[in-house]
């Protein structure tokens, strides 16, 4: 929650930002998606001429101004859907197929997959910004939070940036997550708490008031309080500053929390999609369902949890068919011999229609049962 | 050392050891992941030639080299492939009988380097305190002194009498980097849980130092074991260069002494006799340090391409 | 690229002799020459070798083969015997670089700096004067047979250099005191930390003070000095280094001329490059030195004498120098060159010449009480033979001779251990009696008179001077000794044979010493060492002796012939 | 069975005294669990490590069946040590990667000689990975832990601590690092293996949800800046919090339910993210400059674990809330309201 | 979460975990974020300022037991030097044991009879006055003139050619590890382990032999010592040039037994840093590459080779011994040998001090360096890890 008596909120937009626009009216969701990401393949090279295929077939669209969670078990590809998204794999990693398209303020659509270096560069953070896993080791360790945040101002300026500018812009950032620029600005990374650092890379992600902020499990390495104080800053700031977000999360309770829209993952592959609402009162993936069944509620009755068996398939050795299959009540040997295709179930308009893919959708009812009463 | 693990089930993700099939004995993996390195199989074969050649070849030719004076400096010919020295000494003879003594002073010193070290580096590590600073402030002090200097010095005063004295001189003065490393290394794995877990199932210290904690060094141990034969084998053939070892029997280093003090080097018959037991050296040094450069590959997935 | 060396190279018209000797640049080299060649400051600049010669020249230089002076500065000398007295006249018309005229007053100066320095001609010496500008009397009391040697080699200093030293002695010594008290000792002090930063010089060459670096120096003419007119050479370039560093320079073809010890490997390749190998006798060598004051075994003569027919001194001469390491012949403490001179044909007819016998090592040594069990002997107390011989590490030649007579006696059956020691610590070692065999030198190459090879082989390490170091040396007894000739006192057959000015009288001590030593063997000589020094003909310089030539007898490092033909002007820059 | 009695934990660091824990006071008995939780660096670590003797408190004591610890003998030691068990947080950390699961297992049976046969040896080691739900134990035996998921050596973990037989398991933070799903799992097997063997728990996570699941039965105490603020049986607790802190905890828990969530948007929250340090702790009531309900006497008032005057079976550690009329010197007067019903 | 929180009680138990030392340098646990900070500047000074005392204080400490310990060893060492000058007098001129001793004792002003403990002050003393004693091999040259004339030398050439093999090396092991599996990793990674295996003073005698004799390409007799005779010691480009023509051998055997090295390490380093979370996050922030490469890369790549680098500084001028032997390059590592030859103790002393100050120096240095670009380690020494 956010804390009684927050430091005074910057009451403007922050200035200077290339496209810092009047934020008008929330777009209408009729407008193009932000990102659009279609049938995206990703792969990682493990030996001479073995890959994993990290990502197989990864679709969505994202319109401004929504927040999307990615969910799924460790492993499951979303840590590398987010660097797909970014250009940022790892040397060995490597898009083999699919567009990622994206739609600037000004309605330009480029495919992300074929820019070049340097419009890849200039595209980076300051449209699409990205707040990293292992946030306790996002910023270099030997220079200041202030030095970091100015090189982000600097490259990204068209000519040259004064130091009064690059303090102020900065500093307006660090006020939006609640930290105090005097502080934080001078202090090297290692100086500050984990929530403060996680913080202050969000508030950096600000600097260039970017469209689309891609967060990948911010809040997996903090304190409970502290957790709570970064989710509750970032839905603030998607008020103030409305850019579209995703959200990656292994919690479903995070994603139950900050998003309009769920996306489950498994084994590189989209298995279920929908708004939040329908993902967790009627999810029509057996995984889903079953995920969103281990998970402890604090409040109201105790449910029975449940695991479910087994363990995630080896990317490597996929077998034919529903990759969920093998840990799966339901499946059948149809499921067994065909992987099968999202399967729309509501349509509606927008990115927000849900849709499985599972065969046997319907036989999935979500219930829990309840061991003790509140 | 902060690691900000994520969740994790994924039972390859950030793994100590190679991911190789479970079953087979590490050694023999750790064989053929070298032999499948080119650079490791050359460095494994290499090393194996000299060391075959100097263990077995003197069984064969006898240790003992017969000179004939009068013979002195003859040329490379079919019956001596590298020609005499300057005794009438068949000088390829001497070759094969002069590598005993660079390996044994080698292997011998790195052994006490190495024994010294892990044995001093996990004590202090593992219980600190006093003998841990007091053993950090000698190291310290020790590992300002080239060793090499030391070395000379030391070397020139007291009778060095056998190659023995050598190596154990050789081993005792040069634990001390390797000792930090091990000390370093205990001190971030008796952080790690396991230890704690073995201290509460109270199998005592004796068994936790030794058993839990340096085993997991012993890839570390190994390669650094290594370098410490090449140091160890640069450090003596260096002395015996300078005539500052003792110069009996027959070895490489002696040879090339004698070699660079007879002036060898403007004979170009006697070259052999100054080129072989240098080539057998660089052979010998190159062998351990591709062995090493590969096992620290093999064996530190950190080095291994991301 | 390198500046161009001023040195070498080009050569002016009168061209450039090339040499090699070792010296130390400043601060640790220095120009103090006092007391040379009989004592002096260590570490000074070319003090310690030939070319000394060419800078402060001696009064003369000894031809070993025909047993005479040749005159430097020197006009004439006389030596009366009777009187106590040596009188030398100097030539006319000499002067030092500073101007100066080189007077008899100089010669005072000289050997009152030789007082300081303890040169052993003080030992005689009771009185000098010099009469008038060229004659200097030197008055002495029982002269030993190599005063004369000890005076007319001096090389002569300058007053305006060395007069306030020279005062300050001669006040010491008027005064009948000593140079380990008092006075003395304080002027000792001083004297040792007198580094002047350059030499007033009376011969033909000066030092260019400028070029010296730590790999060569020039000597410059100087024009007015001593043999100026005679010699051709317009410099002389002396390159620095020990063997290793000079064989490079030999063998680029660098050096005329090179006194260095140098390994028979480099002889071919030098060759190649067109040198001569000069081999001028150095009228000593190795012996083989046995700890007979621990070892009983070795104490008696059997073992050592079995030990000398057992040895193959050729071979550990071939293997040592090649060419140049010549077995001892007579074995008979002194250089087979001078055998001839010293010993009569009826001396020389009981000489045992031990040549190579391995049967009569065997039937000596069973007598001693060795016995032989399989390949290996045990010694007279029952153990197994096994000993360690010691040798200086640096001296290449010499570890070559240890290491081959380690092998040869193994291959015997007596198993010794070859250890290379400092060549410093070597001789320390054997004093103290801290050795089992030992290599040493025998003979002596300074001095042409056996005496001096006596006091090597008898003295030095043994009994007489080792006691100094707390030991007894190799503890070889010198009183009371048994020969065939009877029991004589060796030590004083040794001290009278360098006494007194009677040849003949010196001959026949010499002569008894000279048999016990062959009948006793305290030590076993091994090979005799000539030089094999590279003379590079034709290229820079021509005039090199040739081979038959008698003065290649002379000692290189003492009358050096190269020196004494450069003031002849018999070796001269080519021409063209 | 294991007492914990004002018990004090006092880090020397660099001059300055850390608190990390004062005077906490708790006891877990055979088959019953104690949930410990509190925010990062409030003193669960080291007070569970209090408890497993990895560590002596710098003063109060702590008793094993009655015997003080510091006092116990050699033999006594040895069943305390075999009696309490630690199992670690990091999966990756607690399983040597030299050794098999088979090696992990049968160094500590065969230094307490509690198998004498390989054959023994064998059958143990099969026993314990069945208790763990790694069955077939033939698959596991032999492998090492890089070849086993997260979930799975956390299992051998409890495994290892198993196999002495103890009375009492403390695990801290042990699920936090899994998945979901996996942390369900484990957790599940732990209730079985407290509820079929009665082995006792102390159990700690700083996340509510799951003290509430695992703990439901048991009971739970919060602790801030080392001291227990809350304490009672687990329900009341998570249903009926007294302490705002323990409040705050409950509110920062994410709701797995969109609907739940978006109401819970009232209520208190915290004036400040961050926890003081423990080298410059507030005077009074440590919580004070982060409480909502503060009041001026909360910097005087150092409050101790009081029956909370709404919930007979929960002790809290407020003034505000177990003296709610507001007695200056409340400390003393709070004595007086004992019992006493709102 | 970190784990520096959890601290293995070992059997000693509490007392120890509770005077366990400061947070790992990677404390990113709250305890590193005090809420009362100071200001910030006057309390970085502060430990700053502490850190540079306490490592200078460190320093001093280590040359003192340097120096004393070279006192003993060399007080303990066997071989009277003046028994060995005796000798030589003796051998060499002739003269009475008598005459000799006399001499002797003028030279040395050594007197064994003087107590151990005074001579240890006596040194001490010298020692802070720059005094180092007298050579004994030339008498009348103080210690501190010899090590005046030799040590610039070696200081120039290993300095030199540390400069430009750490340059190169770093650039090359960059490039490697930019361009991994290419032709440039190729090359010198077979090369550079090539060169590495060979003892430095193997290299010398195979550049001797191969280059100078062999092939003739070398005019090893030129090049030999320090500088060209007549060529005065002036700052022009004659004398610049030729001090550098001399110093290539050594240098080129220094550089290229060590380049490699520093290339493949330089490697490793850089590729660890590549797969930082702090470089995807640059990435991704879109910084231009030249920033990346050089602020985030290079100088974390970097941070842990400038310890190593200060080490390398010991060995090679250990190295020297052997290598300005072979070359006769006047410097230190010549004197010493020399020295050790001819016994000259003081000398000897003198040398293994102020290579130890050197090298005492550069690792101080190297901390220094270390301090001002890494800032994590002004916290609090970061131990030997
Ligand atoms: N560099 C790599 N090389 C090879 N395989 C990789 C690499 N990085 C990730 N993978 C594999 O790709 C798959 C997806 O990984 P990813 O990190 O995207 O998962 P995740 O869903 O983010 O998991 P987590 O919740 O643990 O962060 C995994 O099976 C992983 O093993
Ligand atoms: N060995 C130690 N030396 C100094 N301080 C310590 C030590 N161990 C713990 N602390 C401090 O004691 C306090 C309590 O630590 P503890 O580990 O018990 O907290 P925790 O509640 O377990 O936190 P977390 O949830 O982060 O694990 C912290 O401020 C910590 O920094
Ligand atoms: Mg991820
Ligand atoms: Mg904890």
């Amino acid at each position: 929650m956010p804390a009684t008596t927050p430091p005074p909120t910057p009451s403007t937009p922050l200035a200077g930002a290339a496209d810092a626009a009047a934020p008008g009216p929330a777009t209408p969701p009729s407008e193009h998606p932000v990102l659009s990401a279609k049938d995206l393949q990703v792969a990682y090279r493990t030996g001479k001429d073995t890959r994993v295929r990290a990502l197989r077939g990864v679709s969505f669209d994202l319109y401004p101004e929504t927040s999307l969670a990615l969910v799924g078990e460790s492993g499951c590809g979303k840590t590398t859907l987010g660097l797909a998204l970014l250009r940022l794999l790892p040397t060995l990693g490597e898009i083999t197929g699919g567009s990622i398209t994206f739609t600037g303020e000004d309605g330009r659509r480029r495919d992300v997959t074929t820019m070049s270096a340097g419009q890849l560069r200039r595209w980076r953070w300051s449209e699409a910004a990205m707040v990293f896993q292992g946030a306790q080791n996002a910023f270099n360790p030997v220079l200041t939070i202030g030095q970091q945040m100015a090189d982000t101002l600097r490259d990204h300026a068209p000519g040259r940036i004064g130091r009064r500018e690059i303090l102020e812009r900065s500093g307006e950032a660090l006020r939006s997550v609640r930290l105090e620029p005097r502080r934080v600005l001078g202090s090297y990374p290692h100086e500050l708490s984990g929530g403060m650092k996680q913080r202050a890379l969000i508030a950096t992600g600000l600097l260039l008031r970017p469209r689309l902020l891609v967060l990948d499990e911010p809040t997996t390495a903090l304190d409970i309080l502290t957790q709570r104080t970064v989710i509750d800053l970032l839905a603030e700031l998607r008020e103030e500053f409305r850019f579209a977000m995703i959200f990656i999360s292994h919690d479903l309770a995070l994603a139950a929390e900050l998003a309009d829209r769920v996306v489950t993952m498994y084994a590189g592959k989209v298995i279920e999609t929908g708004t939040t609402q329908d993902i967790f009162s009627a999810p029509k993936h057996p995984y889903t369902s079953k995920l969103i069944n281990a998970v402890p509620p604090v409040r109201g009755d105790l449910p029975e949890l449940a695991s479910i068996p087994g363990a995630p398939p080896s990317l490597a050795t996929l077998p034919p068919g529903c990759a969920f299959a093998p840990r799966c009540e339901l499946a059948t040997d149809a499921c067994r011999a065909e992987e099968p295709e999202l399967i729309t179930l509501t349509s509606r308009p927008g990115d927000m229609t849900h849709a499985a893919a599972c065969l046997h959708h319907e036989q999935v009812h979500h219930e829990r049962k309840v061991i003790a009463r509140a | 050392m902060t690691t900000t693990s994520p969740p994790v089930t994924d039972p390859e993700a950030g793994l100590p050891a190679p991911s190789a099939s479970a079953g087979v004995s590490p050694l023999r993996r750790l064989l053929s992941e070298l032999t499948r390195s080119t650079a490791g199989f050359i460095g494994l074969l290499l090393v194996l030639a000299i060391l075959a050649v100097s263990l077995i070849g003197p069984l064969i030719m006898g240790t003992s080299v017969p000179g004939d004076p009068a013979r002195a400096w003859e040329a490379p010919s079919s019956a001596h492939w590298l020609g005499l020295e300057g005794g009438g000494k068949d000088t390829l003879h001497l070759l094969v009988t002069g590598g005993r003594t660079v390996l044994m002073v080698g292997f011998l010193a790195a052994a006490i380097t190495t024994v010294i070290a892990v044995a001093i580096g996990s004590l202090a590590g593992y219980f600190g305190g006093r003998f841990d600073a007091l053993m950090l402030q000698l190291t310290d002090v020790v590992m300002t002194i080239p060793q090499i200097v030391l070395l000379a010095v030391v070397g020139a005063f007291y009778k060095l009498d056998s190659p023995t004295l050598l190596a154990v001189i050789i081993g005792t003065l040069s634990w001390p980097v390797l000792m930090r490393s091990i000390r370093a290394q205990v001190l971030s794995l008796k952080e790690r849980e396991f230890v704690e877990a073995a201290q509460l199932l109270d199998v005592g210290w004796v068994r936790i130092v030794f058993g839990e904690i340096v085993p997991n060094m012993a890839s570390y141990i190994l390669i650094n074991f290594i370098i410490a034969v090449t140091n160890a084998i640069y450090a003596m053939v260096g002395l015996y260069l300078l005539g500052l070892a003792p110069q009996r029997g027959n070895n490489w280093g002696i040879m090339i002494n004698d070699a660079w003090t007879k002036g060898a080097m403007f004979n170009p018959d006697a070259m052999p006799y100054i080129i072989a037991p240098v080539t057998m050296i660089v052979l010998l040094q190159l062998g351990l340090i591709l062995l090493t450069r590969t096992l620290e590959e093999i064996l530190n997935p950190r080095l291994r391409d991301r | 690229a390198p500046a161009e060396p001023e040195g070498g190279g080009a050569g002016g018209s009168g061209g450039a002799f090339h040499g090699a000797w070792p010296y130390q640049p400043a601060p640790e080299g220095h120009f103090n020459y006092a007391a040379q060649p009989y004592a002096g400051v260590p570490t000074v600049i070319l003090g310690d070798g030939p070319y000394r010669d060419l800078l402060l020249p001696p009064s003369a230089l000894w031809l070993w083969a025909e047993e005479q002076w040749e005159y430097l500065i020197a006009d004439s000398h006389e030596l009366d015997a009777e009187g106590g007295t040596l009188t030398v006249t100097l030539k006319e018309g000499l002067t030092w670089s500073d101007g100066s005229p080189l007077t008899s007053q100089d010669y005072l100066t000289t050997f009152y700096v030789q007082f300081i320095q303890r040169a052993p001609s003080w030992g005689f010496i009771t009185g000098l004067e010099a009469p008038d500008d060229t004659t200097v009397v030197i008055s002495f009391e029982d002269p030993p047979a190599v005063l004369e040697r000890y005076v007319l080699k001096s090389n002569i200093l300058s007053t305006a250099q060395y007069g306030e030293w020279a005062d300050r002695a001669k006040a010491i010594v008027d005064a009948g005191g000593t140079m380990d008290e008092g006075d003395g000792e304080a002027l000792g002090t001083e004297f040792q930390s007198f580094a002047p930063e350059s030499l007033v010089v009376s011969g033909p060459y000066d030092f260019d003070y400028d070029t010296i670096t730590n790999t060569q120096l020039t000597l410059v003419r100087n024009e007015s000095g001593f043999g100026a007119d005679a010699v051709t050479f317009d410099q002389v370039v002396i390159y620095n280094g020990e063997t290793t560093e000079i064989t490079s320079l030999v063998q680029s073809g660098d050096v005329d001329y090179a006194t260095h010890g140098f390994a028979p490997a480099s002889e071919d390749p030098f060759e190649a490059a067109g040198y001569t190998i000069l081999r001028p006798p150095v009228y000593s060598g190795p012996a083989l030195y046995l700890n007979q004051d621990r070892y009983p075994e070795f104490a008696d003569v059997r073992t050592r004498k079995a030990f000398a027919y057992l040895i193959d001194r050729a071979t550990v001469g071939q293997v040592s120098l090649a060419e140049s390491g010549v077995a001892v012949e007579n074995m008979v403490g002194f250089s087979d060159n001078f055998v001839d001179q010293w010993l009569t044909e009826e001396v020389k007819g009981k000489i045992d010449p031990y040549a190579q016998d391995e049967e009569k090592a065997t039937s000596l040594l069973e007598e001693a009480g060795w016995t032989k069990s399989g390949d290996t002997w045990k010694t007279p107390e029952g153990e197994d033979a096994s000993y360690e011989i010691q040798f200086p590490q640096t001296y290449a030649d010499w570890s070559a001779a240890g290491k081959n007579v380690a092998e040869q006696l193994t291959a015997f059956g007596i198993s010794v251990t070859a250890r290379g020691l400092d060549d410093k610590q070597a001789p320390i070692d054997i004093d103290k009696g801290d050795f089992e065999m030992a290599i040493q030198a025998w003979g002596s190459s300074a001095h042409p008179h056996p005496h001096f090879s006596f006091v090597t082989d008898l003295f030095v390490h043994n009994i007489p001077i080792a006691k100094n170091q707390g030991g007894k040396g190799y503890g070889f007894p010198l009183q009371d000794v048994e020969t065939s000739a009877g029991t004589v006192d060796l030590e004083a057959l040794v001290t009278q044979s360098g006494e007194g000015l009677d040849q003949e009288e010196q001959k026949q001590n010499v002569s008894t010493v000279a048999l016990a030593f062959n009948e006793l063997l305290p030590i076993i000589p091994l090979f005799e060492r000539y030089g094999n020094n590279p003379a590079l003909e034709g290229v820079r310089v021509q005039g090199f002796p040739a081979e038959d030539d008698p003065i290649l007898e002379n000692a290189p490092y003492a009358d050096n012939f190269v020196i004494l033909k450069m003031y002849r002007g018999e070796i001269t820059p080519v021409e063209g | 069975m294991i007492e914990l009695d004002g018990a004090s934990q006092v880090f020397h660091v660099k001059g300055k005294d850390l608190p990390a824990v004062s005077d906490v006071s708790l006891s877990v008995g055979a088959g019953e669990v104690l949930c410990l939780v509190g925010e990062s660096g409030s003193g669960k670590t080291t007070t569970a490590r209090l408890a497993a003797g990895l560590a002596a408190p710098t003063s109060g004591s702590v008793r094993y069946q009655g015997r003080d610890l510091a006092e116990m003998t050699r033999a006594e030691r040895r069943a305390y040590r075999r009696a309490v068990q630690y199992i670690h947080q990091d999966p990756y950390a607690s399983l040597n990667p030299i050794r098999s699961v088979r090696s992990t297992l049968s160094i500590p049976l065969r230094r307490h000689g509690l198998a004498r046969s390989g054959a023994e040896m064998q059958q143990k080691v099969d026993e314990l990975l069945s208790t763990v739900d790694l069955s077939p134990p033939e698959s596991y035996r032999e492998k090492f832990p890089h070849q086993l998921s997260g979930g799975q050596r956390q299992r051998v973990s409890v495994a290892r601590g198993l196999t002495l037989s103890p009375r009492l398991l403390i695990a801290d933070e042990s699920t936090s690092m899994l998945d979901v799903s996996i942390r369900v799992s484990l957790l599940n097997m732990l209730t079985k293996l407290r509820k079929e063997e009665g082995v006792g728990f102390i159990y700690i996570t700083h996340d509510l949800a799951l003290a509430k699941y695992f703990a439901w039965e048991g009971r739970t105490a919060v602790m801030y800046l080392g001291r227990i603020v809350e304490a009672g049986p687990t329900p009341q607790v998570i249903n009926n919090p007294q302490h705002p802190y323990t409040k705050a905890l409950l509110e920062a828990v994410p709701e797995p339910d969109p609907e739940l969530s978006r109401q819970k948007k009232a209520g208190g929250g915290l004036l400040s993210a961050d926890i003081p340090s423990l080298s410059a702790l507030p005077s009074g009531c440590t919580f004070h400059p982060r409480c909502p309900l503060a009041e001026d006497r909360c910097r005087e008032i150092i409050p101790v674990l009081r029956t909370a005057p709404g919930a007979d079976a929960q002790e809290v550690a407020c003034t505000v809330v177990t003296d709610p009329s507001g007695a200056p010197d409340g400390a003393r007067s709070a004595a007086q309201a004992d019992g006493g019903a709102p | 979460m970190s784990t520096d929180i959890s601290v293995p009680g070992s059997p000693g138990g509490p007392e120890r975990s509770a005077t366990r030392d400061a947070p790992g340098v990677h404390g990113d646990h709250e305890r590193t974020a005090p809420q009362g900070r100071r200001p910030r500047a006057s309390l970085r000074h502060r430990i700053y300022h502490s850190f540079l005392l306490r490592r200078l204080l460190r320093s001093v400490f280590v040359i003192w037991v340097v120096a004393t310990g070279v006192f003993l060893m060399v007080r303990l060492l066997p071989g009277n030097p003046v028994d060995v000058y005796i000798n030589q007098q003796i051998a060499l001129y002739g003269k009475s044991y008598e005459q000799a001793a006399a001499e002797a004792q003028n030279y040395f002003r050594f007197d064994p009879s003087t107590p151990i403990w005074r001579q240890y002050l006596d040194y001490l003393l010298g020692l802070l006055r720059g005094d180092m004693g007298t050579s004994i091999a030339t008498p009348g040259v103080t210690v501190t003139e010899k090590i005046a004339q030799y040590l610039p030398w070696t200081l120039y050439s290993v300095g030199l050619a540390l400069l430009i093999s750490i340059t190169v090396g770093l650039l090359l092991g960059m490039i490697m590890a930019y361009r991994r599996g290419g032709v440039i990793d190729h090359a010198v990674s077979i090369i550079g382990s090539g060169l590495h295996a060979i003892p430095n003073y193997l290299l010398a005698i195979l550049i001797v032999v191969v280059g100078a004799v062999q092939l003739g390409v070398i005019d090893y007799t030129r090049m030999r010592g320090n500088v060209s005779p007549g060529v005065e010691p002036e700052l022009s480009f004659r004398f610049l040039s030729d001090i550098g023509y001399h110093a290539t051998l050594p240098m080129l055997t220094y550089i290229l037994t060590t380049v490699g090295t520093w290339a493949l390490i330089m490697k490793a380093s850089t590729t660890q840093v590549l797969g930082e979370d702090y470089v995807t996050v640059a990435r991704a922030r879109g910084l231009k590459d030249a920033r990346i490469q050089g602020n985030y890369v290079g100088r974390n790549a970097l941070l842990p080779l400038i310890a190593q680098i200060a080490t390398q500084a010991g060995f090679i001028v250990g190295g020297a011994i052997f290598v300005e032997q072979t070359f006769s390059y006047e410097g230190v590592g010549l004197l010493l040998f020399e020295s050790i030859n001819s016994r000259d103790y003081p000398t000897i002393q003198g040398v293994l001090l102020v290579v130890t100050i050197t090298v005492v120096l550069a690792n101080l240095a190297a901390d220094l360096v270390n301090a001002a670009l890494d800032p994590r380690i002004r916290l609090g020494e970061g131990g030997a890890a």
